[in-house]
């Protein structure tokens, strides 16, 4: 293995919603893990298991309730001057879930890619900001003609790429991708999926990808994150992962997902999975453990012995 | 309430012969105020008082007084000391008789400053011995020269000789009030009808305030068998449509003053009738305010440039005609030659748009002015907005440089700004209190109280002054000095521009029979009326 | 058939040549937003009528008062009250406008401009003060539009700034803004015109900000409920992670994105203007005389309406038209701005 | 529950004492007092008076005395009618203008509902243009124009209903009808949106797919979900109608709260002004925490313990 | 095999202020007794059109049916009137559609929701509905049934909502049961438990169902044969093992390989370009422009259902003696490796 440089730490987060209130969510309630340069990171889990708000709380789009998040060894939620703050915001990029959502209907194409150009002063001229759009239109594969059209002529997985493009506008090192592919239909899916690839292989990007459907993050990710309700329970690199689920939790995410492969399907048993069975109790100290080098699992000291047992046999 | 309409009246011809039903339906504009005849100031009030209470005359047919509570009266040699000899079958509702001290108590308790009376001390500060003291709180209420001799005898003590003190008699403010029953009910006085006790020919019952009011034939009043009518039923409608419509549909007898627009509708109608009042309407030149207004050539040009024969025709199109005088025409007369008080003099400052502006010109030229911009502060009802409408346009034609800024307010407002003379021209309107010129002639005093346009002769004060005292007695020559004071107020110094003398048009049915309209005080009296078919 | 796809030319097999760019093209035309909304208000026949209605209306009330000889306050009592009489029109009988009128006794109809002996055509008739009613009904159009076209532009204005800046940072702001709402909601309409008019001068400006106190809060709920919900969308969130400006998300991000609702609902504040206006003239508070509205003329007119019905019937009619057009308008953008209703 | 509903009135209660001082200071700038008008009062009297409603006390002192009394539901004596109390006025004049308020609401919701049904379900055929032009005719004609011409034509020409007064039950039927235009037109035009909308949705989709009729579609489904907007319109839209619309009143001559709300106005009499506002700002706060409950009532998703939204 | 459903040669279109969508152009297919046919395609291939159609649900005045017939019993639903079609819906056949989030009332007590039909169709006294609508939640496995009879949809959880739909759609045992993208929405987990549910179900009352989704992996579970859309026609159609390993449609082939197996790597196959413009479309084929083993003739003429076995049909000129022979995509070769490989064993 090689040698791997840590670009984001993220340290014991958790992120509260309505404190104090009644209806208080802990959406991510003390999670840690490292990102490292030029991988990328899958995390998967349930619907509302907090995976966006991890993202968001990383990007600082919600102020962290509690922990670290330290970007190339700096705090991101510590506090910051307006220019060190922008100097962030071009580093870190996020791509979004819903096609629609995201681009903003009254704006042309050009002015939604050449915002972040504009708020951050890369383009010196008129024509240099056009000319830094269509080439991003270009990586993206779209063609300079779209440059001013309105985002509701798009297809999803072109609106899409218009997204990739306006993150890609400001050179980030780091791009947080929510479900960036959950909208889209399986025929486009792809589409995003390769150009991610691509961009990654060519300018050296950093990826944490959130999904909930595990086949297309193991495509891509080297590590995958799985979660629940609020916390990481395994992560690990995402061919041991597959290969080799300890969690209960990731064996029964594994079990549900059907296969395009109508024999498999035919003999696929799912497995059920129900918190109480962990059994904890009161004194148990639930939290990551390293089973084997690389490879978590959220468990009791207890369980890490079994699992350690299992996993070394 | 609907009986006595034209439909049902054709339905037998037995019925309409012999049972017409003795009820009268009527309207008002308004809730009546209060029922407390010392703090009645509207004609509302004054038309409900004037027929379930009774002073000691009330108006007849031709604005006379006859007798009401008293019989007859005595004046002293100088003219000073009323004695009024009071009829003993006369009853309060509640079965009480209306003594002497009725009256003393109530015009007491008129001026007293806690009642806070505003007719009280104004009909009788100057007329009656120290009513304008104790109004100012300076003597007790009971100084007041009015002395209940015995049940049935009121002595009144003038300050000077006022000759119409027996018209004076039929106004509300002089009427009775029953000293144990008003003490009692305290605050609540007058509220509602069984806060109440009544001695008129009616009284007063369903009393719902804002809807209307009924009022019934009264069987203790004395002259009960005078008295036909068996209901009398009000009800409050403030939009002249809608009383025209009611008209039309029968539920009413009497429809009101008719709006310009509906007299168009039904002059032709057979139930159409229209009279003249006493009531003129002016514009009053501040002459404090705006420099102009000062000179009397502008004055006297305003005056006379307005065609008011137009404006009474076609805008007020209710029987009013145009006026060019401050005391009104048929109203009162010389007390020897019998000759109306506009015989005399006739109109001043006549509609003539060539001396109009010959005056105009000579004003503008001693200002050194080319242009004046000038205000009008007149009433924001209908009628007042449309003719301020048409003497700004008649008064821009027809005086060059002349720039009109109108301001329609609500009445309250208005007065409010006449008393702090915030206005350049005020239209404004009087109508009288009491059968006499002086109700005119006062007004324009130096520091009247209803001068507050900054008017001052001293000659016309002076003739005003000798006319309230030294020719109190001397009828003929008090007369002819109130003709001579209007013709300094108006031909000399054209201090008000008088504008119309108000008529009324209104739908009556034919089969309302002695239904008396007033001149002054109350509008109506319906003692003496009756429904015949 | 069979047979025919049997037959079928063997060069039809070829491979075919793929232009790998054609696949992203759009066949559509590229219209703007505006362009595309513009598009479908076109189809809308309802719509079209309203603004056809306004542009005519418009433009009476530009060209109306000068397509004749007569002032809006030219009086003259001699021909006061007539009824309307149109060239050519009045020999259409049925149309009205022949200058004669119902004779108040019931005895039929009588030529008015005969018995007054006046030559002059009077298109809408006059008033009672002899007014031309045509051009005092195009010059009181006028008024009523600039009262509602101004007092719309303000309450649009105060209202989305109040509701924008009120959603956008929401929490404590947010409800300290909505309070101060409720309290201005609170108090009647009427009193705080009333006190209005009475603090300043009556008068067209005292209307207009009267108008402005209390008109623009169905405007700020809306808006705010807007950005409420659009403040969380990810197109914002894309902003912000850009390191966008507060200033800049509301005004490049949020606001264009509420503009069809702003604008419907100015359509819907417009009419309310007008009437606003005229039952301010029914209370007796409002514009100055002789400057008429159409509110005022309906007021003036509505008096006479069983003897002189005309007074009233024209300026009605273009209230009528008005409030026609600019409700199908606001339906029709309502559709139109809609993207979801779009095609 | 509880709770939510004491929070609320805590809330109604600093609103209602901010309205009230608003409209207290308001008052003091109004030109004017009651008294400097009466022409034919002496400067005496005018003092006593002034004295006797504590009109000479300085502002503050003014103010503390009229919250003092607004505390224990004192809402002072009315100026123009001599000695008559402000809450006895209000009582005495709400009751035919709630009357016809509710009347003309129920009226006009329940026949503008049932226009907006229709044309939204026969969307763009004759029936919707029909409803659609009737409801913005309803809302062009200014409704005293639209008053008199029922009067006139109903009322005196043909005879069918009394031309005025407020007697009996055939009474109210022109003054509700001229009335009931304006929430009807809202509410069909409302209406015609929300049914659209909702019919549009899924679960009406669904309720289709099991075979339901249309009637039952419209009313069974669709109608609740679509009221809940109609709601929040309605709350104002019923406030402004029971406190009286001036207009009305006066045309058929109908005691009513807007009437002698107008004239207090313009005759200074505050204590009635300053009444009546307080009276209608708290039917409208009141009216606004009864659509929130209504709310919940139509809608189960929204609970009152969870607050706004 | 009985049939129990034929669609021939249907035809939908939408009037919209654009023009005329032709969303749906000549689509036939026959649906059997207590089979699953699944219907898979791209987003606004014509799939929730053609089963709104058979539930004769298409909005009012925008679509209709312009040719073609929808057989049931006999009874051609095209040209049912709106009284016989709300006899057939809810009883005959009945739906379940993709959001269980906005597909219930949300004003009405889920009870009430489930009993309607029941007591539309079966005339049921209401003590009687209501055992059934408990009997109906057992079934679809919401525990404690008679609490949740009184409860709204908004008390419920997506996965439980969902079953509720499927509780409302088997109410009156119908033969026929469509289910719109009924797991789209969930999570896998859910879906799964759904998909289960729904095979249960299946093998107790005998229906027949449509399956619409885009999932493939969906299809692979719970189809018994598949259709697959495009540009609103069939362009294949057979059973589960002849689409999944014999694909003949260069469409089902971009859609198979566009799916990542769990040991794919290298760059997964993406089928380029956007859709087909149903306002206007393509002569020809109309995944032709996409195609990368399109023929002239896909732009000249549409490809006829050529028969590729007893079951197993494909629209492509590719099936035409004529045509080329062309190597599938890796992926595809793959599977039909894989597939011939284990019919021998
Ligand atoms: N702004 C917020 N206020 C309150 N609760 C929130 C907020 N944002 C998220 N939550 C709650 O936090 C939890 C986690 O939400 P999150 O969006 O992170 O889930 P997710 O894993 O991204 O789900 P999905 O797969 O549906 O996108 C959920 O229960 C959600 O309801
Ligand atoms: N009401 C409508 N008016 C106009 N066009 C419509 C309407 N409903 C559907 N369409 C069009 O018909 C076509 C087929 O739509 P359909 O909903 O059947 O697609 P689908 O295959 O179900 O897609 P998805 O997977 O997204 O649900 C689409 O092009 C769509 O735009
Ligand atoms: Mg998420
Ligand atoms: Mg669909």
């Amino acid at each position: 293995m090689k040698e791997k440089q840590k670009l984001l730490e993220i340290k014991d987060l958790k992120q509260y919603f309505n404190i104090g209130k009644p209806n208080m969510v802990k959406a991510v309630d003390g999670i840690s893990f490292d990102i490292y340069k030029g991988e990328t990171l899958g995390l998967v889990g349930e619907s509302g298991c907090g995976k966006s708000t991890t993202g968001r709380s990383i990007i600082r789009l919600y102020d962290a309730t509690d922990g670290q998040v330290l970007f190339e060894g700096v705090d991101v939620h510590g506090k910051k001057s307006p220019a060190e703050l922008k100097q962030f915001n071009r580093k870190m990029q996020m791509i979004f879930q819903d096609p629609y959502a995201s681009l903003n209907p009254r704006m042309t194409v050009a002015d939604i890619i050449a915002e972040g150009i504009d708020i951050h002063g890369l383009a010196s001229s008129k024509k240099e900001r056009m000319d830094k759009v269509n080439e991003l239109l270009e990586t993206v594969g779209l063609n300079r003609e779209h440059a001013t059209r309105y985002p509701h002529e798009f297809s999803g997985g072109q609106r899409q790429r218009i997204g990739i493009a306006r993150a890609l506008a400001v050179e980030p090192e780091f791009i947080i991708a929510d479900e960036p592919i959950s909208a889209l239909d399986v025929s486009i899916q792809a589409q995003v999926v390769n150009l991610m690839k691509k961009l990654q292989d060519e300018k050296g990007l950093t990826y944490l990808f959130i999904a909930h459907d595990l086949s297309m993050v193991k495509y891509i990710s080297d590590r995958i994150g799985v979660m629940y309700f609020g916390q990481i329970v395994e992560l690990a690199d995402s061919e041991e992962l597959y290969k080799n689920p300890i969690h209960p939790y990731t064996k029964s995410l594994l079990s549900a997902i059907p296969l395009p492969d109508p024999q498999s399907e035919r003999t696929r048993k799912r497995v059920g999975y129900d918190p109480k069975d962990h059994g904890y109790g009161p004194s148990d100290q639930v939290q990551l453990r390293e089973i084997k080098p690389g490879h978590f699992v959220s468990c009791s000291e207890e369980e890490y012995k079994t699992y350690k047992q299992l996993n070394d046999n | 309430a609907c009986g006595t309409g034209g439909d049902t009246a054709k339905e037998t011809d037995e019925a309409a012969g012999e049972d017409v039903k003795q009820e009268l339906n009527i309207l008002e504009t308004a809730e009546i105020p209060t029922m407390d005849t010392v703090m009645g100031t509207d004609s509302v009030a004054f038309n409900v008082m004037n027929q379930v209470y009774e002073g000691l005359y009330r108006l007849d047919e031709n604005n006379k007084p006859v007798e009401g509570v008293a019989t007859d009266h005595t004046v002293s040699e100088d003219g000073t000391v009323y004695t009024f000899n009071l009829r003993d079958d006369a009853t309060w509702s509640n079965g009480e008789k209306v003594t002497a001290n009725d009256f003393v108590f109530a015009w007491q308790r008129a001026l007293n400053p806690a009642t806070a009376s505003e007719y009280g001390p104004y009909m009788m500060a100057g007329v009656i011995k120290n009513a304008a003291e104790i109004a100012e709180g300076t003597l007790a209420p009971e100084e007041l020269a009015v002395k209940a001799v015995d049940d049935t005898t009121l002595e009144v003590t003038l300050l000077r000789p006022v000759p119409y003190f027996d018209t004076l008699m039929t106004f509300p403010t002089f009427f009775p009030q029953n000293e144990a029953f008003v003490t009692e009910q305290g605050e609540n006085y007058a509220l509602e009808t069984d806060q109440m006790i009544y001695n008129g020919p009616f009284v007063l019952s369903n009393w719902e305030h804002e809807v209307g009011w009924t009022m019934k034939k009264s069987e203790d009043y004395w002259d009960a068998d005078a008295v036909k009518l068996e209901a009398i039923n009000v009800k409050v409608v403030k939009d002249p449509a809608t009383a025209v419509g009611l008209y039309d549909t029968n539920k009413i007898d009497m429809s009101g003053p008719l709006s310009s627009e509906f007299v168009d509708k039904y002059k032709s109608h057979e139930d159409f009738m229209s009279y003249g009042e006493p009531t003129i309407f002016w514009f009053k030149y501040n002459q404090t305010r705006n420099e102009a207004l000062a000179d009397v050539n502008v004055r006297r040009a305003i005056s006379m440039a307005i065609d008011k024969q137009g404006m009474t025709d076609v805008i007020l199109n209710n029987g009013s005609v145009p006026a060019n005088y401050a005391v009104p025409a048929d109203f009162v007369a010389h007390p020897e030659t019998n000759e109306d008080f506009r015989a005399k003099y006739g109109d001043f400052n006549e509609y003539n748009v060539e001396e109009a502006k010959k005056f105009w010109t000579q004003g503008l030229e001693k200002l050194g002015a080319d242009a004046v911009t000038l205000e009008i502060l007149g009433g924001d009802t209908e009628t007042a907005v449309k003719m301020q409408e048409y003497i700004k346009n008649q008064l821009e034609k027809n005086l060059p440089g002349l720039t009109i800024n109108l301001k329609n307010v609500p009445f309250k407002q208005r007065l409010d700004l006449d008393t702090n003379m915030d206005y350049d021209i005020q239209l404004a309107g009087w109508g009288p209190d009491y059968l006499d010129a002086m109700s005119f002639a006062d007004l324009w005093v130096t520091d009247g109280g209803n001068n507050k346009m900054g008017y001052s002769n001293p000659e016309y004060d002076r003739l005003i002054e000798e006319a309230r005292t030294t020719l109190a007695d001397d009828p003929v020559a008090r007369f002819e000095a109130m003709q001579e004071a209007e013709r300094i107020l108006l031909e000399e110094d054209a201090a008000i521009g008088p504008l119309y003398q108000r008529g009324t048009s209104q739908l009556l049915r034919p089969h309302v029979k002695n239904l008396y309209i007033h001149s002054f005080g109350p509008d109506y009296s319906f003692k003496w009326t009756t429904i015949e078919k | 058939m069979k047979q025919t796809i049997e037959n079928l030319p063997k060069e039809l097999f070829e491979p075919a040549q793929l232009d790998s760019t054609k696949g992203e093209e759009i066949a559509k035309p590229s219209l703007t937003y505006w362009q595309d909304a513009w598009r479908s208000l076109r189809k809308n026949k309802a719509a079209i009528f309203g603004l056809i209605l306004l542009i005519i209306v418009a433009f009476l009330a530009i060209f109306g008062p000068m397509m004749n000889n007569y002032g809006f306050d030219d009086q003259n009592l001699s021909r006061a009250k007539l009824p309307p009489k149109i060239p050519v029109l009045e020999h259409i009988g049925w149309l009205g406008v022949d200058g004669t009128m119902e004779a108040p006794d019931g005895s039929g109809r009588v030529d008015v401009y005969e018995q007054k002996g006046i030559t002059d055509y009077f298109w809408f008739g006059t008033d009672g003060l002899g007014r031309d009613l045509w051009t005092r009904v195009w010059s009181g159009t006028r008024i009523s539009l600039y009262i509602a076209l101004l007092a719309a532009v303000i309450d649009m204005i105060i209202g989305v700034a109040y509701g924008g800046i009120s959603a956008y940072y929401g929490g404590r702001i947010d409800n300290v803004m909505q309070r101060v709402i409720e309290v201005l909601v609170g108090i009647p309409n009427l009193v705080v015109v009333i006190l209005m008019i009475l603090v300043l001068d009556p008068g067209i400006l005292s209307i207009t900000i009267a108008l402005t106190i209390t008109g623009w809060v169905g405007m700020a709920r809306i808006v705010r409920g807007q950005i409420l919900k659009l403040k969380n969308q990810e197109f914002v969130l894309a902003s912000k992670t850009l390191g966008a400006k507060d200033r800049n998300i509301i005004l490049r991000h949020l606001i264009p994105n509420v503009t069809g609702v702003i604008i419907i609902n100015t359509m819907f504040t417009i009419p309310s203007a007008i009437f606003f206006e005229a039952f301010l003239s029914f209370i007796g508070l409002g514009l100055q005389p002789p400057t008429a509205s159409l509110g005022t003329l309906i007021e003036d007119g509505y008096k006479s309406i069983q003897i002189f019905p005309h007074i009233m019937i024209f300026p009605a009619i273009v209230i009528s038209s008005l409030m026609i057009a600019f409700n199908l308008m606001a339906d029709g953008l309502r559709d139109a701005l809609d993207p979801k209703m779009r095609d | 529950m509880i709770k939510y509903l004491f929070q609320r009135v805590l809330f109604m209660i600093i609103t209602l004492f901010i309205i009230a001082s608003a409209t207290f200071f308001l008052m003091k700038l109004m030109p004017g007092t009651p008294f400097t008008a009466e022409e034919k009062m002496t400067e005496q009297q005018k003092i006593v008076v002034q004295e006797k409603y504590g009109l000479n006390d300085p502002v503050p002192i003014q103010y503390a005395k009229y919250m003092g009394n607004l505390v224990r539901g004192d809402l002072g004596i009315s100026f123009q009618f001599d000695g008559r109390d402000v809450t006895g006025l209000i009582l005495d004049r709400i009751g035919p203008s709630a009357y016809l308020g509710f009347q003309s609401l129920l009226v006009g919701t329940v026949i503008g509902v049932l226009l907006g049904i229709l044309a939204a379900i026969k969307q763009n055929t004759i029936y919707d243009y029909g409803s659609t032009i009737f409801a913005v005719s309803g809302k062009s004609v200014p409704s005293f124009v639209f008053a008199g011409l029922l009067q006139y034509f109903v009322g005196v020409k043909l005879g069918w209903f009394p031309v005025a007064f407020w007697e009996g039950f055939e009474y109210t039927v022109l003054p509700t009808i001229a009335l009931a235009m304006f929430p009807l037109a809202t509410t069909a035009r409302f209406m015609r949106t929300e049914m659209i909308e909702v019919l549009n949705s899924d679960y009406i989709l669904l309720a289709r797919a099991k075979g339901v009729s249309p009637f039952k579609i419209a009313f069974k489904h669709a109608l609740r979900n679509a009221l809940i907007p109609i709601i929040t319109v309605l709350g104002p839209l019923a406030v402004s109608l029971m406190t009286g619309s001036l207009v009305i009143e006066k045309i058929f001559s109908i005691p009513g709260l807007g009437e002698q709300f107008v004239r207090s106005i313009t005759s200074n009499d505050y204590p009635v002004i300053m009444g009546t506002t307080l009276f209608f700002a708290a039917l409208f706060i009141f009216i606004v925490l009864i659509v929130d409950i209504l709310y919940g009532v139509i809608d189960p998703r929204i609970r009152l313990a969870g607050g706004k939204k | 095999m009985e049939k129990i459903l034929e669609i021939n040669n249907l035809h939908v279109s939408f009037d919209t202020f654009a023009g005329e969508v032709k969303a749906i152009r000549g689509v036939s297919f026959d649906l059997n007794k207590g089979e699953t046919l699944a219907i898979v395609g791209e987003s606004g291939s014509g799939k929730s059109v053609t089963t709104k159609t058979i539930m004769g649900l298409l909005p009012n005045g925008v679509g209709r049916v312009k040719q073609g017939e929808i057989l049931f019993n006999g009874k051609d639903l095209a040209t049912a009137s709106e009284k016989e079609m709300q006899k057939i819906r809810g009883k005959e056949i009945s739906m379940i559609f993709q959001d269980p989030m906005t597909s219930l009332n949300p004003t009405m007590k889920i009870g009430v929701q489930i009993m309607e039909g029941l007591l539309i169709h079966q005339h049921l006294s209401k003590g009687a509905a209501k055992e059934k609508v408990i009997d109906l939640l057992k079934l679809v496995g919401i525990p404690n049934p008679e609490a949740r009879f009184d409860q709204y949809p908004h008390q419920f959880s997506g996965g439980m909502r969902q079953r509720v739909v499927i509780a409302i759609a088997l109410a009156c045992n119908p033969k026929i049961l469509i289910a719109d993208e009924p797991t789209t929405a969930l999570d896998v987990t859910i879906q799964a438990q759904i998909l289960e549910l729904m095979k249960d179900i299946q093998k107790k009352i005998n229906t027949s169902i449509v399956f619409i989704t885009h999932d493939l992996g969906v299809v692979a579970n719970v189809a018994d044969r598949v259709a697959v859309m495009y540009g609103g026609k069939i362009c294949e159609i057979g059973t589960v093992d002849e689409v999944f390993y014999n694909p003949q449609h260069p469409y089902t082939w971009g859609l198979l390989s566009s799916m990542p197996s769990l040991d794919s790597s290298g760059e997964l196959y993406a089928i380029p370009g956007t859709p087909p413009d149903l306002l206007n479309p393509p002569k020809g084929d109309a995944f032709a422009p996409r195609n990368e083993f399109a023929l002239q003739i896909d732009f000249e003429m549409e490809p006829p259902m050529f028969q590729v076995s007893d079951t197993h049909f494909a629209a492509t000129w590719l099936l035409h003696p004529s045509a080329p022979k062309v190597e599938p995509p890796v992926e595809i070769a793959k599977r039909r490796e894989k597939f011939s490989s284990s019919q021998k064993s």
